[in-house]
């Protein structure tokens, strides 16, 4: 392996493993102060357990060699991560590094959603079971080695359908089956710490470079140019979620900002080694304004997604699968795949992604069902009314974010 | 002459007081947070496996000067709003003022609240 | 492009976009907490903003073909990009990534001397107009591709003149046009979350190898040189800066500390690749002593310069740009550029090292001058007494930047 | 040098350096409020001081040539960088740079120990001192020219003797000396801001790849490995803490996870490169409940280690270099070097470990006692009860961390 | 017999208000920090297009202990340093103590101010 | 009739006064973080050269409504716990209370305590 390439993924991966932090504190700063250490703990857990579980069996379900070569779920060759040896497995290891980092971070991501109300060890045994049973094959299909969805011509470069679909769809059939929290939507629940949200969200910037860039899997021309689309996408999305609320609510907002930036991020993330120019912008603006629209809906329709995973995740997720039927531009990035609609393609690749989108959908949505179900009929997915109300930190940790009195 | 009532309450139920309390014509208020200590008992916290008793439980105080004939009233509509039958839910007390005045204005008794 | 040289440049872009919330966090540290979101988002705004008006026009100002070949404006011939297709383009979209984080944070810098009185609108239409008509064209004169300064030996390794001394005047300028805080210098303005400031400070460094080091375009030897003193201007500034309070008035503080490291790293900025040997240190004491007597300035001249960006980054960029002039060394990093006086080159390199600052503080001084009187004119730039006084944070934002106290 | 992996220790120094406002946040969340910039400014403090004490005499300590040649203490040839000129010299900046940020971190590490009592004068004086007397020849014996312990076989991969029991033991003889603080163990002292504490572990996490897999000193097959046996290191020590406290007092906590990571990376780091497979998981699940139980040593032991610098830093730095004994497998990563009990190696590499580790106990406790003595003597190591009482940041900074009333 | 005089001020207001009163001779005061609810109104806040009424309004509360003789001249210093004109400058009220005692050193009534 | 007992205390004697309270058999108590001002002085702060002085020093206040008879008991409690001998150890006060109410129950008076 190159050096200069094996130096950009081991960055790569460090920089998305840093996202989980950054996750954390962008969700974190949104919650009620009484539930902060629950958002925290949910984030970091999946850095805990997910590399574990990654070791003995997840890999070898995404990266190992397809099961009876059918393209829908992955192989057990390298299970326990079995005849790596030798400096020559260094590579191996290493894609499995940068690998594991996708498969951390994408149920962490749903955890926004359920916020302030599961049980702790709910949550614990939920992660293993959805990364092995949903992430596992949902990914196979795109980057495995003969996924169907590649293999057709669906494109997803860093994440549209694996991670943000996968992650936006179970987050919402999560907070149906799980119900609002006690007093949504009357009570006021506003976000206890705005700070800890727009650092966070610049750590998940910083560290989207190593998720889109990273994805080009080297430091070669692909990296360099979807470090310039997630670097636009990002801004543009910021521009796009504030240019509308400023105009809609009467105020730019800091979470705002932070949210569009975010939103942004997600749109381009399946497109960002497959469209050129300023393409970057188009994602972005797109993704800022709708997705803003977007987090509305839960008013309207009365699901209590906490933090807007659905409006962010999932919408910013579709929309830039879709989108990229339309922008995807071979010739720009020197890449074998079919133009999108706008480069002369034709609606070819827009039905592609359109029916990877709904596998996806209906895959991860009900698989994520079944789970959640089985959880509740024996640990029981909700903490009790006392509990939702005396905070989560307390009741599922046994203890509190903040002690600013010193009384000794 | 005006009378203060404190009353200290879940801090939940803050809501459903300054809602009771407009109701009946109170027009302001002044709330504080506070911590107490009492049956209702405390919780503990563990870091690093040393258990950390806290006995103090966060509540609200509410305080609000009223004319000496809606004290009454007053009490009753803090006292409905804020229960929840539980322990904990609080005490209010009254206490007489001997002078109260509208700092904007200088106006003094009732014409100040 | 070399893969190592572009694993560098990739994750050097990556690191100077974190500086971004790291200055925030930095400034928004010493603001009281009722302007912090404010704060933060006049920094964020930098990183939506620029990245736009960089795709359409400004990477060409500064990365194009010079207008006329005169070095004084940059070119046109790369507006929305045009013309960057293939994969041969990669290292042309790196080179504006890398180059668009230094036109990000520049105006960024300015946020902290117009703290706690500026209307976001006025804000939000200032940035632009600066990277247009201030950034771009003094990006000209150093790094476009004849730039006037640059052609008569003038020297500006990562940004004295260009970022600090830039935004230092620019700075300046505004607090003199803004006029002070309501209460200033009588009221106790106490910085509201140091801790902040201190993380701030240790994202700015470690963002800042990415700015020096990463300025050497390559994983070269002239990387490692300015990495290490960068290393060392940072940490003999943090030393300056707090012996020099100790003697003074008592106390070694953690505000000292943080911003003698800052101090040392602006001030070694300009000079990162062009010494040697030990004269990282020389540039940190420097700079760590001679700002902390520079802020004091403000209490005696009556300018109200709410976080010190005159002291801090005019001060520290016009003494490193001038050190320079004493300290580079060809030799000792193997290039090809005037020695300075301590290194046999005579004077010659001083007087270009202060023409340079001289421009760009007449140049930068004056355009901003302009284009904040024509904003005054129009939008107004100050927020009204009674909005000073409730916070930006409610009167620009409608929100709060915390709620520690749950009420539900 | 190659630039792949010229980029990739660049980096890793950088992350290093990062791991030092990260260590300020895990430590300072966990102090109380009073004594939050004391903390931070302990930390910081050593990014400060000890550059400077590197530059003029620290690296010629550990990468000069050795005195003598017995491999017991550096030489002296690199005093104040001399002879380092022209681009060739790239290289040696460099190393000297990745060497710098570990003796930065290594003192600092101390900080967690004797929080909120030590004079911060003391602190001042001890740091450099301790760097030069302690650290500088530790360093020697096994990463210097010819160190003693590596020439007898003994393997520390990234500092478990250099930097964990070395730290460790100075921890425990400066509680010993210092005594505890007023109150303990019977007053609480509970973490006044958790997020921050989880915010700084996941900033060590993300800064361990550069100090694990950096210590490979290039982008090759043993950073690879590195980096894969620190992933899972981290994660099976957040499991492993998580776990074993859940079962004995209840609840999963968000510090023991946070704890528990970095125990795990602790362990991990004298082996990160000697071992393959899924043997991080081994370190790490070890590493979480061992150390989770060692903590509890000190209210039975009665030393006031305030944020357990023993029982982490001590207790998992020994046992991961021991572990190492068991776990070496040379053919794994294609090293040359004494394989592990488990790996038909025999107990040699197990006495090598041990002795070095005996060494490392003795030589750096004995003398960080003298070094404690002699300061205790002259300038006093405690603060008087008063100033305890009211804080280290008042007394010794003349500062508060937070100000969120406004009241003007 | 003492008074206590309750002050709730605007915040910024809280240095003019300490510096009037030690100008009139008051050694000793405790202030606290409150939410206020009354005429002034709050403000409105929003997050992700979620608009959320805050009713209430930081204030800051006053208590300080005098002698009987001295409260009226207190009350007005407060009330003249405190005033804006605006709505919202605050309420003083005056309750009547019983009992003052200075913890140090035990003294009783005016001496322990 | 009852009494209201407020001390300000130095907030590390908290722990102290809750045990003795406890221990004469005061069932509850409602505490609160408060700045106080008076002779103990303050401290100075120094932010890049600016000094600032902040006069306030942080207190705890207590507050227990006690039955009338109880109130001397309490206030000595609280003042043998409190005291320190050194400046600023603070000062204890009795107010009277007209009435006072258990939201949870409704009881009045001495068995609302
Ligand atoms: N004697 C008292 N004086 C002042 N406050 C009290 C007193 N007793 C209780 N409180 C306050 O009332 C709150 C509720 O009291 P508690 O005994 O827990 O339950 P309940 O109100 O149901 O009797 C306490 O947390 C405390 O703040
Ligand atoms: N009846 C009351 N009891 C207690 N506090 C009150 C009362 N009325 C007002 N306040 C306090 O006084 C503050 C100012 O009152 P407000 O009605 O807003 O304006 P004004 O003082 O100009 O009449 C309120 O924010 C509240 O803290
Ligand atoms: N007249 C007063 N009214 C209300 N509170 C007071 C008064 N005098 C003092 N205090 C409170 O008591 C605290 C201690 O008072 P101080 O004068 O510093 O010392 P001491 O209690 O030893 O006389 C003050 O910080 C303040 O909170």
């Amino acid at each position: 392996m190159d050096k200069g390439d094996a130096a950009w993924v081991l960055v790569s991966a460090a920089l998305v493993l840093f996202m989980v932090p950054g996750l954390a504190l962008f969700y974190g700063g949104m919650v009620r102060a009484k539930h902060m250490l629950n958002m925290l703990m949910m984030n970091v857990y999946c850095l805990g357990v997910v590399p574990v579980v990654w070791a003995i069996v997840g890999y070898s379900l995404v990266g190992g060699s397809n099961t009876g070569g059918n393209g829908f779920v992955g192989g057990f060759d390298l299970v326990g991560m079995s005849g790596l040896t030798g400096p020559d497995a260094g590579p191996t290891y290493l894609a499995a590094a940068f690998a594991l980092t996708f498969a951390v971070i994408t149920p962490a991501l749903i955890s926004g959603a359920v916020a302030d109300r599961m049980k702790f060890a709910a949550w614990a045994v939920f992660v293993p079971l959805w990364v092995v049973l949903v992430y596992g094959p949902v990914g196979t299909w795109l980057w495995g080695g003969d996924g169907w969805v590649t293999a057709r011509g669906g494109l997803d470069f860093a994440g549209g359908l694996v991670v943000h679909i996968n992650a936006g769809v179970a987050a919402l059939v999560a907070v149906l089956v799980l119900g609002k929290r006690k007093g949504w939507p009357g009570d006021p629940m506003p976000p206890h710490n705005l700070p800890f949200t727009v650092v966070g969200a610049g750590i998940l910037w910083f560290g989207w470079f190593g998720f889109n860039a990273g994805s080009a899997l080297g430091a070669n021309e692909v990296a360099m140019i979807a470090f310039w689309n997630t670097f636009l996408a990002g801004a543009a999305g910021m521009i796009g979620w504030v240019v509308v609320e400023w105009l809609k609510d009467g105020h730019p907002t800091t979470l705002g900002a932070a949210s569009g930036a975010v939103a942004g991020l997600v749109c381009v993330t399946p497109a960002a080694g497959f469209v050129g120019g300023t393409a970057g912008l188009a994602f972005g603006f797109a993704a800022g304004a709708i997705c803003y629209l977007a987090v509305g809906l839960k008013y309207k329709i009365g699901y209590d997604d906490s933090l807007d995973v659905v409006g962010v995740h999932l919408v910013g997720g579709l929309l830039g699968t879709m989108m990229l039927g339309l922008f995807a531009d071979a010739s720009a990035v020197g890449g074998e795949f079919h133009d999108g609609l706008l480069f002369g393609g034709g609606t070819t690749l827009l039905v592609e992604q359109g029916l990877g989108a709904l596998a996806t959908l209906a895959y991860s949505g009900g698989v994520t069902f079944v789970i959640l179900k089985v959880i509740d009929a024996t640990i029981g997915l909700r903490v009790s009314e006392e509990d939702e109300l005396r905070g989560l930190d307390l009741s599922q940790h046994a203890e509190t974010a903040y002690n600013f009195a010193d009384i000794n | 002459m005006q009378k203060l009532i404190t009353a200290i309450i879940k801090p939940f139920k803050l809501d459903d007081v300054k809602a009771a309390l407009k109701e009946i014509g109170v027009q302001g208020l002044t709330v504080s947070e506070v911590q107490g200590f009492g049956r209702q008992g405390g919780h503990t916290e563990v870091y690093r496996g040393a258990e950390y008793q806290v006995d103090f439980v966060p509540k609200i105080r509410v305080e609000c000067v009223v004319a000496d004939g809606d004290a009454e009233r007053v009490v009753d509509a803090i006292s409905a709003a804020a229960q929840t039958g539980k322990i904990g839910d609080g005490k209010i007390w009254i206490t007489a003022v001997e002078r109260i005045v509208r700092i904007r204005t200088g106006e003094l008794g009732d014409d100040a609240l």
